[in-house]
């Protein structure tokens, strides 16, 4: 069971969680992950952009690089664009195998790449001193990369 | 006519997150069609180009067609 | 928020996870974890027994050096004793955190433990050839020593 | 009385999940009232003893009054 999804609206992790766990009778685990936007200091928003042709396509090649190097019965993976909310949900990947470590490494190996190898730009709406706010883009981090050599083979 | 996309910091450098310019476009010919800020800022190397949603091995070998759409993308963000 | 049980009745995992989450305001991300009996051939029912003056202490243990090795907000765990079906969860471990390295590895940490390093004996239930059944106690596997020594530092 | 608990395939050889034994015990008194398989395989170096839910560190120094609970503990199963 393989579910790939952008999100324009809200969405509750939950009841993605449950029926995706049913799909795959016989599991022996499903690790789920679910990151929301954290209530930062005087952070008001988060947008993520995407670019469509590159965003959707990007999470399916991902797939299929777990698929191949985890064995899975059924990754679902759904990541939010637009502007979200301190405490929105913004990504849920779960993963459902016969054997543990290949569900919670699927999820640790999706996340390093959603969270920076895939296509998304993100901002922070931020409080200044004088009541209004700005946008400011996020940078890759250092971390970031060591992250994701993690997974280099 | 063909479309470009700014992706990221590059839509706040560009003012608006598309623009059309004339066909056909190089890569030369697409950085002396754009702001002087916005040409520099693509070339840094980090930045990449896709035509119609494929990325660009060598952006500096990009060739658009009236109707194509050129993406220019920057670094994405971190987690 | 600690949620640490073992419980003698079915339970559902979604029960526990909302709730868990509600419970963790501001968090950047949340890891879960969901044991099932397995569907493996000739497999009848699977019977975890414990040793309550043990088992429910251990698993308090386990829970503080989750919470001093990792940087947590919350931490759920809970484990089925007594006698399982195929598709029953037996465990769910969730934790929640800042940032989502400290969920995934306290949530892989506590798995490894609870599943080799826990005072848990099981026996599984097969079929016979004969129409009977008979009941296996399960032993430790090589691969449990292995999981477990990653965490040795 | 002492209550004796067999914990995982112990409890299969001693035929119940526990015991009552006269007290008081040591850990050679404990061997003797027990069948000799069960005082065979609790000799196992990989078997751990608990008095009253704390585990001993050298189970070969049990002590046990009127009571107590000993519970005898093999290796836990893996994943």
């Amino acid at each position: 069971m393989r579910d790939i999804r952008l999100l324009h609206q809200m969405f509750l992790p939950g009841t993605l969680i449950g029926p995706f766990t049913q799909a795959n009778p016989g599991l022996g685990g499903v690790c789920t992950f679910v990151g929301e936007v954290r209530t930062d200091q005087g952070v008001e928003a988060l947008e993520l952009t995407h670019y469509e042709p590159l965003t959707l396509k990007g999470m399916h090649e991902l797939a299929d690089r777990a698929f191949d190097r985890f064995t899975l019965m059924g990754l679902l993976m759904v990541h939010r664009v637009g502007v979200m909310r301190p405490g929105e949900p913004i990504v849920c990947v779960s993963a459902a195998a016969l054997h543990r470590r290949d569900a919670i490494d699927a999820v640790d190996f999706c996340m390093d790449h959603l969270k920076s190898a895939a296509w998304f730009w993100k901002r922070e709406k931020r409080a200044k001193g004088n009541g209004d706010s700005e946008w400011h883009w996020i940078e890759p981090r250092a971390q970031d990369a060591q992250d994701l050599a993690r997974w280099q083979r | 006519m063909i479309t470009i996309v700014f992706l990221g910091k590059l839509a706040d450098l560009a003012g608006a997150p598309t623009l059309q310019l004339a066909a056909p476009l190089d890569w030369a010919g697409l950085k002396a069609a754009l702001p002087a800020a916005l040409a520099e800022a693509i070339e840094d190397p980090r930045n990449r180009v896709a035509v119609n949603g494929a990325l660009l091995a060598d952006k500096a070998a990009l060739q658009a067609s009236a109707g194509d759409e050129i993406a220019l993308l920057p670094p994405v963000s971190g987690g």
